[in-house]
């Protein structure tokens, strides 16, 4: 049980070294991009695995109810932050494929690279 | 509450409220004229906080009058308000300069887009120097990433569209590893604020995660500040961007992760890990090192001429970690001088490029065979500009570079090796140089667009070529009276250091 | 006690046909199939949802349950649009 | 009362969480999409109406119990035009909904085979 | 004890999904795959005790960042090509760095540990002093709105900064009134499929509506205005899709959305100002009523409506952008 307790930062630590290796390894430039989403993820498992308290709950505070244990709200008002900072960088970087497979006719790095090096 | 209260918040709220503004503006030339004028009220405001912490002040401000650790405070010292001026002003003279510039590379119903994303980066950057609260820190470094993709994906070539890509995904990349960083951290502490984190570090007993903490942090920023071998993103995103993006990015782009990057090391981190200044001499010195001596080489077989200069700016960034890894007065003194000496002389060199190239047919050296003649007054200001980036005396970049050397003498042999170190780098920088000049003065008259008579007015524009000028001569004026930026990197470097007492 | 085994039951079966949709969704074969699991894990997530927020005594997070209902369901009709418009510009193209 | 209103529901809820997994099972085992399709949806239905009702009883007469039901109504509603767009968007791809001998034999085929079939 | 088995067992899928995502070679796949792993991720979050967040990645994860993906594919690619093998060096690299995450992890705080010291310093105090400074009994939108409005000010402009973005990148060569502007006229949406018509339609107010009471109720329940946003712009992209681009485009043209860009974050900036013209600091509520508690519910409403309407409009820009653009 007690190492149980670490299982959420495992999974943030496995979840993000999947995320990293796609971004850096496939060349496929919308893979790199679910990877970015994916490794961002991962961070925000770890944010809120820290907010909760056993025995807590969420932070909407009940009338009424004296004692009640309540999750930190803190790294909770970060993720919402973070997720749609996460959700624009998604966006914007799609518009640059977009863009890259209408100037380059292909999503591939290293064609990308082959192209401007023969050109 | 009296105006010089509020300086601190007007100084991002001013460029964050024209942005929306400016999207509305559809007629020709107003969205450049709204942008310019948001950004030099920026710069006064810049000009007014660095001269109150000249004169002892420091601005303190807390956001929503919440008290600083549970609300988000904005601090602005010695160091903030000198990396603020960098960042308005050359928003500000990149602006000035360089419309003409921007009209050609950027249609004119894109225009307002445009602009709001260029008045968004100057937000964030401002936002990121004034901030005293490490999450906060991340948003503004979201704004202005995103922000800089946009300005730098309105290149008009093609290439400028991978560049953005490899960008945005290093970018991303760096602040996510600061996020992680910032979560250890609060994890451990249950703060935010940067003074309290410092001051509750000091009871940690198990610093582990602070030191995974301190690693992540260190990786994610030097990715944003381009440290070598973590440039790749930096060439060719400074390549294929507007000339006057480029000038502004380059100016201050990189420089404000390093700021950040050393407020969190000496602010958290120094005081609390035992030997963190091992990190220093034992990763960062090395790395300094290796980056000034291989940038500029690399930057000596470049055939492109922004390139090339980007190559140089690593090189550059290289000093700057070079000064701040000797954790001393003098040396942080120095390097934080070479911040600012080198955003005016890479700034200078810039400007002079967005002049060139509105004439020359390509920015490939060969290309800009006899522009030297054609373009008397512009090339001029441009070798000014590179005589301080090289380091010649009389010019800004030889007093950073004298300070850099005499803290390096301190250091032993470690200091002797440093000095070599930095004398091969400026004998490498005359070398580049050296290239350009002799490309642009003797080089084959390549450069006519049409087969008609060579015409003797094509200079650029007038209002460019005085906005050059003006950066050129600052860099001499600097180098003559230094005071004012010395006085303000000193300032800074005690701040600094006084964290770790 | 006796309300926690009553969710308790249910939520288990629900877990475990997540675990068996997600199988399929690996498994494949075609996108369809994938989609489909897509579909099955939507729906349980919002059953498990409902029921855990019973689980947890804090009825008035149904709000989370019920956003997921409606919205699951515009991902599931925009594949279709996807394909819809997919094997309209292969038609296009094939006539041209 | 209390107690008829408990087993009521706690059969509601075995019931419907046997159903779940029926409809799992089959969504796994079952030889091509549309027999998979078909077990998923109609257990589907049938369990949300379960389960929701037997949550319902727990509830009692309150706004939880409103918004169950408006959350078994958009249940009702979506999960069979859910169905109906896969089916019909792997219809339109050209996927055969014969099932023959051949296919079930082949439906642990890879990626390939439906991807051929739309091209 | 039981949320921590249920934990194990989502979180084991998680990893499970995301492993899949990576190696699947049909984009189209790894895109379904990755709304699985949304909704993994917001259960996940639910379990942890953040309704807010959970709801946050249910409006994004499942809705949006879906639709979006699958505009992008339309336009780029659906297979990828195979990656060369021979990675190994990466996945050592990072494998390493895993390793090194996850020793550190049993330094760290267990979960749950209620003595934390994340559940020490400043939690407590938000914890406490919001009852009493506000007066809303969701702390997470009190934190959000006011104590630290700052960021979230900081998190619209990140919003408009990708609408302006998106906008500017995808209307290159073009210009914004052809290409962009002008979706297909053929595409027609579902129309002709019945069924999906008839449901979608009665959906759509039901969506806007839902979103409103997410948006007007954030400062009790789990909501807000960023949630709100994104569920409306969910329903609008459902009208969308039944409709055909062009009818969307004429119930909400791009001036309007772009209006709302532009209107939302000028609304959560002005009000910053008005607590500043009126003597407080930046984003200082209090000042705005008489009564310091009714001028911070004040401020949160109106920061909110701005998020919300800003979220919304980039939101609804970006999918336009996107699913306006002919593939070429």
């Amino acid at each position: 049980m007690e190492l149980l307790g670490y299982f959420n930062y495992w999974v943030f630590a496995i979840v993000f070294a999947i995320g990293l290796y796609a971004v850096i390894a496939k060349l496929n430039l919308i893979k790199k991009l679910l990877g970015l989403a994916i490794f961002q993820s991962a961070v925000f498992l770890m944010y809120i695995t820290m907010d909760k308290v056993e025995g807590g709950t969420a932070p909407i505070i009940q009338k009424g109810i004296e004692g009640q244990l309540y999750s930190n709200p803190l790294p909770q008002v970060l993720i919402l932050t973070a997720i749609v900072v996460g959700v624009s960088m998604t966006a914007m970087g799609l518009a640059i494929v977009v863009r890259i497979k209408e100037a380059y006719g292909t999503i591939e790095e290293d064609e990308i690279l082959d192209s401007d090096h023969t050109a | 509450m009296s105006l010089s209260a509020q300086l601190p918040a007007l100084q991002i709220v001013v460029p964050l409220l024209t942005a929306p503004l400016v999207v509305l503006l559809k007629p020709r030339g107003t969205a450049w004229a709204a942008t310019t004028a948001a950004s030099a009220m920026a710069f006064a405001i810049a000009l007014a906080i660095a001269a109150g912490v000249l004169s002892g002040e420091t601005y303190n401000y807390a956001m929503g009058s919440w008290p600083a650790p549970y609300g988000i405070a904005l601090g602005i010292d010695a160091f903030g308000s000198l990396i603020l001026l960098l960042v308005t002003g050359a928003s500000t003279l990149a602006l000035l300069g360089c419309r003409r510039s921007l009209d050609a590379d950027i249609e004119q119903q894109r225009q307002p887009l445009f602009y709001a994303a260029w008045l968004l980066a100057l937000a964030g950057l401002s936002g990121i120097a004034a901030s005293a609260d490490a999450f906060n820190i991340f948003v503004f470094m979201e704004i202005s990433s995103l922000a800089g993709y946009i300005i730098v994906a309105g290149g008009p070539d093609r290439r400028a569209l991978p560049a953005v890509f490899k960008y945005l995904i290093m970018g991303t990349i760096g602040a996510t590893f600061y996020l992680i960083g910032v979560g250890l951290i609060y994890m451990m502490t249950g703060t935010l604020n940067l003074a309290d984190m410092e001051a509750r570090l000091g009871d940690v007993t198990n610093l582990d995660p602070v030191l995974v903490a301190a690693g992540f942090i260190t990786i994610g920023l030097a990715l944003k500040a381009a440290i070598f071998p973590l440039h790749v993103w930096l060439p060719n995103a400074y390549t294929y961007a507007p000339h006057a993006v480029t000038a502004f990015l380059a100016a201050c782009g990189t420089k404000v992760a390093l700021y950040v990057l050393l407020r969190f090391d000496f602010f958290v981190f120094q005081g609390n890990l035992a030997e963190h200044d091992i990190q220093f001499s034992l990763f960062l010195l090395p790395l300094a090192l290796l980056g000034i001596l291989i940038a500029s080489s690399v930057a000596l077989f470049e055939t492109n001429l922004k390139r090339l200069l980007a190559f140089s700016s690593v090189a550059q960034v290289g000093y700057i970690m070079l000064g701040a890894s000797l954790v001393t007065v003098t040396g942080l003194t120095a390097g934080i001088l070479h911040m600012f000496n080198h955003a005016l002389a890479k700034g200078g060199l810039f400007l002079a490029v967005a002049g060139l190239a509105l004439a020359a047919r390509g920015l490939e050296l060969r290309q800009l065979g006899g522009i030297a003649r054609q373009m008397p007054w512009t090339f001029g200001a441009f070798v000014i500009a590179a005589l301080s980036l090289i380091g010649i005396p009389g010019t800004a970049g030889f007093v950073s570079k004298w300070y850099l050397i005499q803290a390096t003498l301190d250091h032993g042999a470690l200091g002797i090796v440093a000095v070599l170190v930095i004398i091969a780098g400026s004998l490498l920088a005359v070398a580049y140089v050296w290239r350009i000049v002799e490309a642009a003065s003797f080089g084959e008259a390549a450069a006519q667009p049409d087969t008609g008579a060579i015409s003797p007015s094509r200079e650029a524009p007038t209002v460019l070529l005085a906005i050059t000028w003006l950066v050129a001569l600052l860099n001499v004026y600097f180098g003559v009276r230094p005071e004012a930026p010395v006085e303000l990197s000193r300032m800074a470097a005690e701040i600094l250091l006084a964290h770790l007492l | 006690m006796l309300d926690n085994a009553i969710y308790l039951v249910v939520s288990i079966a629900i877990l475990v046909t997540m675990g068996l949709a997600m199988a399929r969704a690996i498994l494949g074969p075609t996108v369809y199939d994938r989609v489909l699991a897509a579909n099955v894990f939507g729906t349980k997530t919002v059953l498990l949802l409902s029921v855990i927020a019973f689980l947890y005594g804090r009825p008035d997070f149904l709000d989370l349950a019920l956003t997921y209902a409606l919205i699951n369901f515009v991902g599931i009709l925009a594949v279709l649009q996807f394909f819809q418009s997919r094997s309209r510009t292969e038609a296009k193209e094939a006539k041209d | 009362m209390e107690l008829t209103l408990d087993i009521l529901s706690f059969v509601l809820m075995t019931t419907g969480g046997a159903f779940v997994l029926i409809g799992g099972i089959g969504a796994l085992r079952l030889p091509n999409v549309y027999t998979r399709l078909h077990a998923a949806s109609l257990t589907d239905t049938m369990a949300s109406i379960l389960i929701i009702a037997g949550i319902m009883l727990q509830a009692g007469f309150s706004l939880a119990a409103i918004k169950l039901l408006a959350i078994l109504i958009f249940l009702l509603l979506t999960g069979p035009t859910a169905s109906y767009a896969i089916a019909n968007a792997a219809l339109l791809s050209g996927l055969d909904p014969q099932c023959d001998g051949s296919t079930v034999g082949a439906a642990d085929g890879d990626d390939e085979s439906g991807e051929e079939l739309r091209s | 004890m039981i949320e921590v088995v249920f934990g194990v067992f989502l979180l084991t899928l998680l990893v499970i999904t995301a492993v899949a995502v990576v190696r699947t070679e049909n984009l189209f796949v790894a895109v379904m795959l990755m709304s699985i792993f949304s909704l993994l991720m917001a259960a996940n979050f639910f379990i942890l005790d953040a309704a807010d967040v959970a709801l946050t990645e249910a409006a994004i994860g499942a809705g949006i960042t879906t639709v979006i993906f699958l505009g992008a594919l339309a336009l780029t690619a659906q297979r990828e090509k195979r990656s060369p093998n021979g990675r190994f060096a990466t996945l050592g690299v990072i494998s390493v760095l895993a390793a090194l995450m996850i020793w550190a992890t049993f330094d760290k705080p267990r979960l749950g540990d209620p003595d934390a010291p994340v559940h020490q310093h400043v939690a407590p105090w938000y914890l406490e002093q919001t009852p009493e400074l506000m007066g809303i009994p969701n702390v997470v939108t009190a934190v959000l709105g006011s104590f630290r409005g700052y960021d979230t000010l900081g998190e619209v402009f990140v919003v408009f900064a990708a609408c302006i973005g998106v906008l500017f990148v995808l209307s290159a060569g073009q210009g914004l009134d052809r290409g962009l502007f002008a979706p297909d006229p053929e595409s027609e949406g579902l129309r002709h499929h019945l069924i999906p018509k008839v449901v979608g339609r009665l959906l759509v107010p039901f969506i806007v509506l839902f979103g409103l009471y997410v948006q007007f109720h954030g400062e009790y329940g789990p909501g807000g205005g960023f949630q709100a946003g994104a569920i409306i712009a969910t329903g609008v992209i459902l009208y969308a899709l039944l409709e055909g681009e062009a009818s969307a485009l004429n119930a909400l043209p791009r001036s309007v959305l772009l209006g709302m860009v532009v209107g939302g974050a000028l609304l959560y900036t002005g009000v910053g100002v008005a607590g500043m013209l009126l003597g407080g600091n930046f984003l200082d509520y209090s000042v705005l009523m008489s009564d310091p508690v009714i001028g911070q519910q004040v401020g949160i409403v109106l920061i909110e409506a701005g998020v919300g309407i800003t979220v919304c409009g980039s939101l609804l820009s970006i999918f336009h952008a996107f699913a306006a653009r002919e593939a070429r």
